[in-house]
């Protein structure tokens, strides 16, 4: 397609651990067209965080490719103009901004690096305008990190990385560490922003509602692994998986009317570390036989633009 | 954001500096280090004018005398006069103090950033150096190096110095390995900032703090260890005005003129006691835990 | 638990023979030559060189460290030049000594600190503990040798309560034990009451109040067991300041230990005196740390199960999934 | 609701920190009854006085700088604020107990696991060491942990396994409440949902009542028989779940519905509460909501609002329902 921005092809990120090689990301691959937002979602060690890291290059890629406009970045050395064009927002706006510094240094700190401004009233304005648009008080300029609450922080961590007009931004959990209304005002500004100026996210979460709600289309992940991929509406219309339907019913919903069929996993996160072959669920899936934990599951189209890895995904739902 | 009903206008711009003094004002024991200190130094800076007589002047007609308006602190046996001598003394002790100090943690720092950064194999040969000369007890190994220099002020600057490695080396590590993965440092990274630029505008001034605080403390060990070595004959030696040296010398002459003992050892207590009120009190000005 | 050991044990090694040869590089450097002070100023030319050629002088720097540590492996810490006695024989007399003092110190130590650190941390804010806290500042601030004096002057020239040098009896050891002990009780006492102080704010104390424990039980049970993990740190670390205030402390009560022994040989230019003690010395430190480590292990139980792990590997094959889990939480994203 | 069948009962319950900053007003004049069996949700974003109320009904309010201002904490018809120590001491663990956020600290973690709950059984039954031991080990495999474990460590189990055993501890003694202060916050949602259905199931096994602290509603409309909003240290609504999830009346709490977004309906965008939570030390005048209200009247701004019975059950603190 013309319009993509990111491809990911085969994408394998391991790490070495004490105890063996850790499989973080595992053979992930997906596009991002501009201007939309795929919204990735899993558990805790499911590797969706390191899978945002080796895109924007904060990790160095073990094997597969990311193309950015056509163009493979994984293999070039980063340059200040990669930098310039990806960018990320962070979980916790309590160590993500440096209690050194004052929110104006903190926003100023990649126009100075880039070299952007040219003189010091061009970056007060910069700066100014930056503080405006994602809704910061000009009083906050010499403010530090620790005397503003947490959706303030989260803020300037958004006109940090905004500062230099990326295309594309990773946002890992932005809104998990803030209350419910703080999030709410944080999902809409970045809404905005995004409608306003055509960015492209990635939107790391395990809240399968934010994910919902802000994504384009979908990637489920499990150890390593996408074992889901679809539009955001097809996948809830279709969930598929039975680690997606698992994760789906999960989720205690704020309605009291809605009779609700649980499907409660057995079993815990395992560790990817050196995985056996087979399918990495398999030992907490409902369904899980003989095959699934020899051999492992390719992604498939099993309904249209709807993937998933699963052996018997069509006995489950019933499809052809 | 909107509106707010709690909120007052611009918020003021105050340094980290200025925050850190805001607290540390409001430290009493501090400020009492802080004015004990200042006094110490300015003794020493102007020892010159304040001390009544030169700390080398022997006068034979007054030896061993007890204190008096004419001797505040009494003579010794070669008629020094001892207050004149704890005054230059203030020289001699804040002089090896902070210069070991200042050599030690810089050596350490060095190291200790240059582990806790990089990690890995470099982490492994500087920290295990340090292990061997953590294994040898402080003392023992200022007694070694006095040793073999020789003794005398220099011996005593090096052998303070070195032994103060290992600590400044372990405690900079810790410190920034702690800022090494906060993710302020992986936002710098996504911004396009280098090795660099991390160190200086991130890593550097939050490991600031404890390096500042253990400074503080470790003057007040350092300025123990040369007096325990220059008590030992192992330091600084006489003529030169000394308080472990004084102390060394009077103990000859305790038995019957016991005030000999008590003035330098109070003036040593002072200072190292002055050092640790005011490194305390700046250790919970900058810890960012009681920051509320 | 046995591996933890060997592990520690093995890790010393290193250590040690670092120890060794930075040792043995200070006394290379030390100018002065051995021969020339052996045999005096009136001895010929040819009769030193004679000599050196004799002692290995002459050698290398390397050829003599590996000499010297073929030696120590075979327990020979070479002559001291002044009384040409094997050195470990002086050495073995008079260590004794400063290990029974050093050890006396921390055992002292030990037993004041920590009940009275734990007092202040339970009584926070109380006069009981402003005391404890003025009193550790004083310890910390005092130089060991000057308390000495102090107690000597106080309680021996002007009481007549207690002897003052040599150390012939239980009686002698009293003001030694207690001027070389104050450094440490201080900071014993101050790691004991912020360890306790950190150790009551936990959840898992609440846990235990919730259940309806005595509060004496929560104290000494739950908090105290925790706390004591960087006491014991402490403790290593001050056994060598105890060490250390022995080797000064010796020379004030005028006691034949390793320290006075160390002191007089470098006054001496004793140079395989110097060396050997301060290698003894070193060893012991080693030891202390060691048992450390030891106890760590014992009061730890993730310190223990570190080193456990191996042998139930064969057992987690079944148990993969908990044992998995644990370390994926650990390790996080 | 019958008298006797009440068995917590918290009157005009304030909780206020007194520190150098300022009195921090954490809990101010809060009401609830909860009957034997029942299931409340206490809800309200970070600060709002939520684990203050807890530990004041538990007795562990840090004292100092925490003191109960005012009120009566009536359980089974006694104050617990004028209980002894001692008193005190034996209803902890045996009539109530209480669920820690953070299953990762709330274990000592130099005692087994079989210890830690052996240790609760033992003081409040006549059991020896042996039989406390076993029991131990019943109620470990009731949570879902096999027995063998006993003897290992917290440091052995993982996130969701020590929240297990934590609930073990809870419920060791049976208790006739517990209070849960967000006990699957620090979990992630498919072992949330394990921890859920396992306290479900042992409540209604055991026939506790639960006080269950939570920000989260959706863990409400799936546990609680009825919820209680603070914010800013009072109950601002609170009624069954039919009362206030579907006829809500408090602009706070509708701020928060409109906070979430939805997984059944598709949203464009989510609706806010502008502004921030009020600092404790400092509450606004009158209705401290009402820097944040839409629906801000003046005389919010002077005049606090009292609770006021909108429909039998539902209560709302609200000039506009008064």
């Amino acid at each position: 397609m013309s319009n993509t921005l990111i491809e990911v092809q085969n994408l394998k990120k391991y790490f070495k651990t004490n105890h063996g090689m850790l499989h973080a990301v595992d053979d992930v691959s997906f596009t991002i067209e501009q201007g939309q937002t795929l919204g990735v979602v899993g558990e805790s060690g499911c590797g969706k965080s390191t899978l945002g890291r080796v895109i924007i290059k904060l990790l160095e890629a073990t094997d597969g490719k990311v193309l950015f406009h056509g163009e493979d970045i994984t293999a070039r050395p980063s340059s200040l103009d990669d930098r310039r064009r990806m960018q990320m927002i962070f979980q916790d706006p309590f160590s993500s901004l440096n209690p050194r510094m004052s929110v104006s240094q903190i926003i100023a700190e990649p126009l100075q690096i880039h070299h952007v401004c040219k003189s010091k009233e061009d970056l007060d304005q910069r700066i100014r305008n930056l503080m405006d648009t994602v809704g910061l008080a000009e009083r906050f300029t010499n403010a530090y990190p620790h005397e503003l609450d947490g959706g303030r922080r989260q803020r300037i961590g958004i006109a940090r990385a905004l500062a230099l007009e990326p295309e594309f931004i990773v946002c890992d959990e932005p809104v998990s560490a803030l209350d419910v209304s703080i999030q709410a005002q944080i999902l809409n500004l970045m809404q905005d922003l995004q409608e306003e100026r055509k960015f492209t996210y990635m939107f790391i979460t395990h809240d399968m509602s934010v994910v919902k709600h802000i994504s384009n289309s979908i990637i489920v992940m499990y150890l390593g692994n996408m074992v889901e991929k679809s539009d955001a509406d097809e996948l809830f219309e279709h969930t598929l998986h039975p680690y997606s339907k698992a994760l789906l019913s999960a989720i205690p919903e704020p309605n009291i009317h809605k009779e609700r069929r649980r499907t409660i996993l057995r079993g815990e996160i395992t560790s990817p570390i050196d995985p056996e072959p087979g399918c990495r669920f398999a030992a907490r899936c409902a369904y899980a036989t003989e095959e699934c934990s020899c051999r492992t599951p390719e992604l498939e189209e099993v309904l249209p633009k709807h993937y998933v890895a699963c052996h018997h995904v069509r006995a489950i739902n019933g499809l052809k | 954001m909107k509106k707010k009903g709690t909120e007052q206008g611009h918020i003021k711009k105050r340094s980290q500096f200025q925050e850190t003094w805001k607290r540390l004002s409001k430290n009493r024991l501090a400020m009492v280090g802080l004015a004990i200190l200042a006094i110490l130094v300015i003794t020493a800076i102007f020892a010159d004018l304040i001390a009544p007589y030169p700390y080398d002047e022997q006068d034979y007609m007054a030896t061993l005398q007890s204190p008096s308006w004419e001797h505040l602190m009494g003579t010794d046996e070669y008629g020094r006069d001892i207050f004149s001598r704890v005054v230059y003394g203030s020289r001699t002790s804040l002089y090896v103090g902070f210069i070991s100090l200042m050599g030690g943690a810089l050596i350490g720092c060095i190291f200790g950033a240059i582990a806790g950064f990089f990690g890995g194999k470099t982490d492994n040969i500087i920290m295990r150096t340090c292990d061997v000369l953590h294994g040898i007890p402080q003392i023992v190994l200022a007694i070694a190096i006095a040793s073999t220099i020789g003794p005398g002020i220099t011996s005593a600057l090096i052998a303070v110095a070195v032994s103060s490695v290992p600590n400044f080396a372990r405690v900079v590590r810790a410190a920034t390995m702690t800022v090494r993965d906060q993710e302020y440092v992986e936002a710098s990274q996504s911004l396009g900032g280098n090795n660099t630029h991390i160190i200086v505008r991130h890593i550097f001034p939050n490991i600031l703090a404890p390096i500042i605080v253990q400074a503080t403390l470790g003057i007040g060990k350092s300025i123990l260890l040369c007096a325990s070595l220059s008590f030992l004959g192992l330091g600084v030696q006489p003529p030169m005005p000394e308080w472990g040296s004084m102390l060394s010398n009077a103990r000859t002459f305790m038995r019957d003129y016991s005030y000999m003992v008590i003035s330098p050892g109070i003036a040593i207590m002072l200072t190292v006691l002055a050092l640790n009120l005011f490194g305390d009190g700046l250790r919970d000005a900058l810890d960012p835990k009681l920051k509320k | 638990m046995l591996r933890y050991i060997a592990k520690r044990i093995f890790l010393m090694i290193p250590v040690l023979l670092g120890i060794s040869f930075v040792i043995f590089l200070l006394m290379y450097f030390t100018p002065g030559d051995p021969a020339q002070m052996i045999l005096g100023d009136l001895a010929t030319k040819e009769e030193v060189e004679a000599l050196r050629e004799e002692m290995g002088l002459n050698d290398s720097f390397f050829e003599r460290y590996f000499r010297y540590m073929g030696d120590l492996l075979k327990g020979d810490l070479g002559t001291s030049y002044t009384t040409k006695l094997p050195v470990w024989d002086e050495i073995s007399a008079r260590l004794p000594v400063t290990a029974k003092v050093a050890f006396f110190v921390i055992v002292f130590a030990v037993l004041i600190g920590v009940p009275i650190g734990i007092l202040s941390a339970v009584r926070q804010y109380t006069i009981i503990d402003s005391i404890t806290r003025v009193m550790a500042l004083l310890g910390i601030t005092m130089p060991s040798f000057w308390f000495a004096l102090l107690l000597v002057l106080l309680f021996s020239v002007k009481l007549g309560w207690l002897p003052a040098s040599g150390l012939y009896g239980p009686a002698y050891y009293v003001l030694p034990i207690i001027s070389i002990s104050a450094a440490s009780v201080a900071i014993i006492t101050r790691t004991a009451r912020s360890s306790m102080l950190e150790v009551i704010r936990q959840d898992y104390i609440d846990t235990a109040r919730a259940k309806g424990q005595k509060e004496r039980v929560v104290l000494f049970k739950h908090a105290l067991l925790n706390a004591l993990i960087p006491i014991l740190t402490v403790v290593g670390i001050q056994f060598a300041g105890s060490l250390g205030g022995a080797v000064v402390n010796e020379q004030v009560f005028a006691i034949p230990g390793i320290g006075k022994l160390m002191v007089d040989a470098i006054k001496a230019r004793n140079y395989p005196l110097v060396t050997g003690s301060v290698l003894v010395l070193s060893l012991l430190q080693s030891l202390v740390n060691l048992f450390i480590d030891l106890l760590y292990a014992f009061v730890d139980p993730r310190i223990r199960s570190q080193y456990s792990r191996s042998k139930k590997k064969t057992k987690a094959l079944n148990g993969a999934v908990t044992a998995g889990a644990g370390t994926a939480a650990g390790k996080g994203e | 609701m019958e008298t006797k069948n009440k068995l917590l009962e918290v009157k005009d319950l304030s909780i206020h920190y007194f520190t150098d900053e300022g009195v921090v007003r954490a809990v101010n004049n809060i009401d609830f009854e909860l009957a034997r069996g029942e299931t409340m949700g206490l809800v309200g974003e970070t600060g709002a006085g939520k684990t203050t109320t807890a530990r004041g009904i538990m007795g562990l309010v840090p004292n100092p700088p925490g003191r109960v201002v005012s009120g009566e904490i009536l359980f089974e018809g006694k104050d617990l604020l004028n209980a002894s120590k001692l008193q005190m001491r034996l209803h902890r663990g045996k009539d109530f107990s209480m669920i820690f956020q953070d299953p990762m600290t709330s274990l000592n973690p130099i005692l087994t696991v079989g210890d830690q709950i052996a240790e609760v059984i033992r003081l409040h039954e006549k059991l020896s060491h042996k039989d406390a031991n076993r029991k131990a080990a019943e109620i470990l495999e009731m949570v879902g942990i096999p027995a063998e474990r006993m003897s290992e460590y917290p440091h052995q189990f993982s996130g969701g396994m020590k929240q297990r055993v934590v609930i073990a501890i809870a419920l060791a003694c049976s208790p006739k409440l517990i209070i849960a202060d967000e006990p699957t916050t620090a979990l992630d949602v498919t072992i949330q949902a394990q921890v859920l259905e396992l306290m479900r199931d042992l409540q209604e096994k055991l026939g506790t009542a639960m006080l269950l602290i939570t920000h989260d509603l959706g863990v409400v409309a799936d546990t609680c028989n009825k919820v209680a909003i603070m914010y800013a240290g009072q109950i601002v609504e609170m009624g069954s779940l039919e009362n206030v999830y579907d006829n809500t009346k408090h602009p706070y709490t509708k701020g928060l519905f409109g906070s979430l977004p939805s997984l059944s309906i598709k949203s464009k965008r989510l609706v806010p509460i502008d502004g921030l939570m009020p600092d404790p030390v400092d509450l606004p005048s009158g209705c401290p909501f009402h820097p944040r209200c839409p629906d801000c009247m003046e005389s919010c701004k002077s005049r606090m609002p009292v609770k006021t019975e909108v429909s039998p059950g539902h209560y709302v603190r609200c000039l506009r329902c008064e």
